[in-house]
């Protein structure tokens, strides 16, 4: 077993990791920057060393420094969180190279997973299914036409240069194609001197489920449900929940078997999420792989009762995988709420809810400094009850006794959202933010008056 | 009337700790208490702080040599030779006062003034921080 | 007059440490004591304190009569009378003000000195929390 | 379902019956005493009313002005929580004649099981064990002897009329028995002038394991597991933990079972705990029957998933109970560590543990008052986990974290309770307070400063 692990990170997740090795008995060194000298983590963990300015790059990236200190602490293992050096393959075989072991997949599997054409192509061997498309250029209109029709409509036209939008059209018709092929081809040259473009099937609203997923170095693989993450403020997901209040458990179970072929294929060995979009007719498509611990775990751990950092850090030690997939049973319903800061300051009144049903992950405390230079989260308040309606009046009294002063947040936003019909229905897509963005926040003001 | 209160009670129900509303008939302004100042000195964390520097920092005329870079901080330039300094060590601008290792490299740390060794801080052949104060040096009179 | 007096009775009542409201008739501004100071005024439940005495406690010479025990204030002897005092009567020391039903006794609420009733701060036919401010007596001068 | 609920109680018991009163859409009506004025159930329920001075007899046990606060705001159930008028049944009278529904037993089963002859006497009747006994006065020592000798030595010589352990004496042998006999008589007679004396079976440092039940108004009932709250202080339980360790699957089986019968016997209809002392050969007796929700509920509610007051609310509202005994798994280890007061003053700073596994019940907030007319009670630190060595491990990281300023309290001992061997192993009775208390204290006072 390890002796000591050193996190390479820092707030919620850094302390989520120290209370894990703690529990296990296995010692703690902190990397920190200059900004987070006055933090819980630092004197959470059994050595915190300060190795650099408040800039990411000074601090929580540099490579370099932190494996000095991993090496001049005697640490035998390194524990990324989540964000910064988490999915860095360079970094990962740094560890290996310093015979430290990073808790987390191998290089080459970051270096896999990372890469999106490669990734595909792996999940298609494995015949996992992947968002429909010409699997390569599309030189002519005629082909164009010939990989619409065959992929069926509406269709993504979409530059390979690509970025921010530019270069990309959606096309709903045959009559629409011949018109968005040209306009993307020419966007794309006239904006990134490169025409080139592929054709992806368009799904509409999807909804964003992921599946969590634990591998050992043994081939063992086993799946704890899915989680679904549809609610998204420009690609930054709000509320994580599980089960799926829409998902069959037929579906369930196929997304499950199909997860668990994907880790297997790539030889996966540790824990991991396999995203997919799901649209309205529950056909399910491989986006990407996720090949760290996530934010919104604890809303897999509380409806399995699996402590996914423990299992994390016994399989990267070599542990065989203690659970069996007939072991996993998924109990009620949880949900996770990101508490955002919207600007800093200086937490001047914090007070928690507690009781049945309620888990807080958060390194805040009252008198904290929140800096502008790492993100925004404050807290993460996780909900578990028997009934998704209980874990929707539980999350609303429970943002009702939540007070987080002297710095602007989103609790009230996030308490108007608790009551939005889509929401409460469980019915809602990825396109939820867009169209109730504006009802929740002028039910806010109206309700609310932000702190000036 | 009853809307005033219709809002005002949402309000008290909600957790806002201001607030205000404005129509042709009339203003109404509600906040919560949120007092200023004073709370931080009884914050959990406060009591964990590292305040090394600061709790030197009544002594006047002292300048601190802190580190360059998280390391591990050697006294001399081996372990078998005296160290470089020694408290009551006069030492010029650019001397050598120690060594942080860090990533195999071997930093030296100088001083930044004419003066005289008042305090070592750091810790022989131990880690020190980024920024951590090393050496205590008091400035040379006149 | 009614109207400020409902208002202050549920400003004292809310959560609220600071108000203000104005209409074509008059402009109201209301703050809790514990809008300022250190770190306990800024807890949670702070904000929730009546601090019914304090918030008045400017205005001298002013006995204010609480209720004797909680219960339905009434400000008259039965739904069909007049109110036994209003705003600006002159009351002697033992008369009758209003009545606290609790239990099914009425409780006669008296006035302890001689003076003029400045303010009835208490709602009719409400409940009113056991020693809760129900008038405010300005003592007669001379 | 109910409108609207009287809560007759303070503290965290109050705020845990608002928490889920507000999670199933009823109103709350919480009664306080003026020394309560600033706390937070009275800002969390729907309405608040002050009924008094802060000495319990002119509020939380003023049954009169409750009733008629609750008739006045149109509450239609009154939940009286622990301690109080909890197992008052003059108080549930009264409700029940004011026409409204007492949220516990009915009078009638307060009553008897509230007389512990009575409630031994039903017990037996249904072949639940009891401790064993002369059944009625021992007027001479030949009966003495004889009785002592069918039930077994070490036996214990009480006056009908004692208190205090005057008129008690211990006995371990026939030898001893004329020299006890006699002694505990005249001693009870010169101290009550009453020499009547009975005698019970001595149970040597028993565990005290008692079963949760909860029942319905139809006779249906299923019990929860057991709770062992052997670790006491002068009959205060500082630690409940559940399962019980040493207790085999058999036993437990069997003590669930009887704790049914029990209830099934008196008729019971609400949540409710059979008491029974355990002695080293798992011999277990009936004591006597809580019938309210008790301070340690939430041991077993980690463990069953089940919100023991959101179904105490239910059955008393006439539900049919919704569980069945085959749906009842114990999930896991839980234990509860009682933080208590050990004087008066103004809490100063204060932040709660977090994180996996540990659910927080308290009503204290940084600036809040600890008056010395109510109980000791700050916070119930409720930890669950999978294993035993988990949560003992959690435990501690979570007292670790746990700062409470400004009050002395008995933090530090409950983390150097942790560490004790005995406890560690799980084969602790109710002996064990005293014979660790030395070890504990010497350790707190060696290791941390007390707040001056």
């Amino acid at each position: 077993m390890f002796k000591r692990v050193l996190i390479a990170n820092r707030g919620e997740i850094a302390l989520r990791i120290i209370r894990a090795l703690r529990e296990m008995n296995i010692e703690s060194v902190l990397i920190y920057s200059k900004a987070d000298a006055k933090s819980i983590p630092v004197m959470a963990a059994t050595k915190s060393i300060c190795i650099g300015e408040a800039h990411a790059k000074d601090s929580y990236l540099d490579q370099d420094k932190i494996i000095d200190v991993a090496l001049k602490c005697g640490c035998d293992g390194i524990h990324p969180g989540y964000g910064f050096l988490s999915e860095n393959a360079d970094f990962a075989k740094k560890c290996q190279e310093n015979g430290i072991t990073f808790i987390g997949p191998s290089p080459e599997l970051i270096d896999m997973m990372g890469d999106k054409q490669t990734a595909r192509d792996l999940m298609k061997k494995s015949n996992v299914p992947i968002v429909p498309g010409s699997d390569g250029l599309v030189e002519t209109y005629e082909k164009a036409k010939s990989v619409a029709k065959e992929i069926g409509y509406p269709v993504l036209i979409k530059a390979t240069a690509g970025g921010g939008g530019k270069g990309m059209r959606e096309c709903f018709s045959e009559e629409e194609l011949k018109n968005a092929y040209e306009t993307a081809k020419s966007e794309a040259m006239n904006s990134f001197g490169n025409g080139e473009v592929y054709i992806e099937k368009l799904i509409l609203n999807p909804k964003h489920i992921e599946i969590q997923i634990i591998a050992d170095k043994y081939g063992n693989v086993v799946h704890l449900g899915e989680r679904n993450c549809s609610i998204q403020r420009n690609h930054q997901k709000l509320v994580e929940e599980s089960p799926d209040f829409t998902l069959t458990e037929e579906k369930r179970q196929i997304m499950g078997d199909t997860a668990i072929r994907a880790a297997k294929a790539a030889g996966y060995d540790s824990v991991g999420t396999i995203e997919f979009v799901v649209d309205s007719q529950q056909n399910f498509y491989f986006i990407e792989m996720n090949t760290r611990i996530q934010v919104e775990h604890p809303v897999t751990e509380m409806l399995t009762d699996v402590d996914l950092i423990k299992e994390q850090i016994l399989v990267a030690d070599g542990h065989k995988l203690s659970l069996k997939q007939e072991d996993i049973n998924l109990n009620g319903y949880a949900m996770e709420l990101r508490i955002n800061a919207k600007g800093c300051g200086k937490v001047t009144c914090l007070h928690f809810p507690g009781g049945l049903g309620v888990r807080i992950e958060s390194a805040l405390f009252e008198g904290c400094e929140i800096s502008p230079y790492y993100d925004s989260l404050l807290a993460k308040l996780i909900i578990h009850g028997k009934s998704r309606l209980e874990v929707i009046r539980r999350a609303r009294r429970a943002l009702e006794e939540l007070i987080v002063e002297g710095v602007p947040t989103n609790v009230q936003e996030m308490y108007m959202l608790t009551y939005e019909p889509e929401f409460v229905l469980g019915s809602y897509n990825t396109s939820f933010w867009n169209k109730s963005e504006k009802t929740i926040k002028e039910r806010t003001e109206k309700w609310t008056c932000s702190i000036s | 009337m009853e809307l005033i209160f219709e809002i005002w009670e949402r309000f008290d129900r909600s957790s806002a700790v201001e607030m205000s509303y404005s129509s042709n008939d009339f203003n109404l302004v509600l906040k919560k208490g949120t007092a200023t100042g004073g709370c931080m000195e009884v914050s959990p964390v406060a009591s964990f702080t590292p305040v090394k520097s600061e709790s030197v920092a009544q002594v006047s005329d002292v300048t601190y040599v802190n580190a360059p870079i998280a390391g591990i901080f050697y006294r001399s330039p081996s372990p078998d030779e005296k160290p470089f300094v020694m408290i009551g060590d006069e030492v010029k601008t650019g001397q050598v006062l120690g060594i942080v290792e860090a990533m195999k490299m071997m930093n030296e740390v100088t001083s930044p003034i004419d003066g005289v060794i008042e305090a070592i801080i750091g810790t022989d052949n131990e880690m020190i921080d980024y920024d951590g104060a090393l050496f205590a040096i008091a400035k040379k009179q006149g």
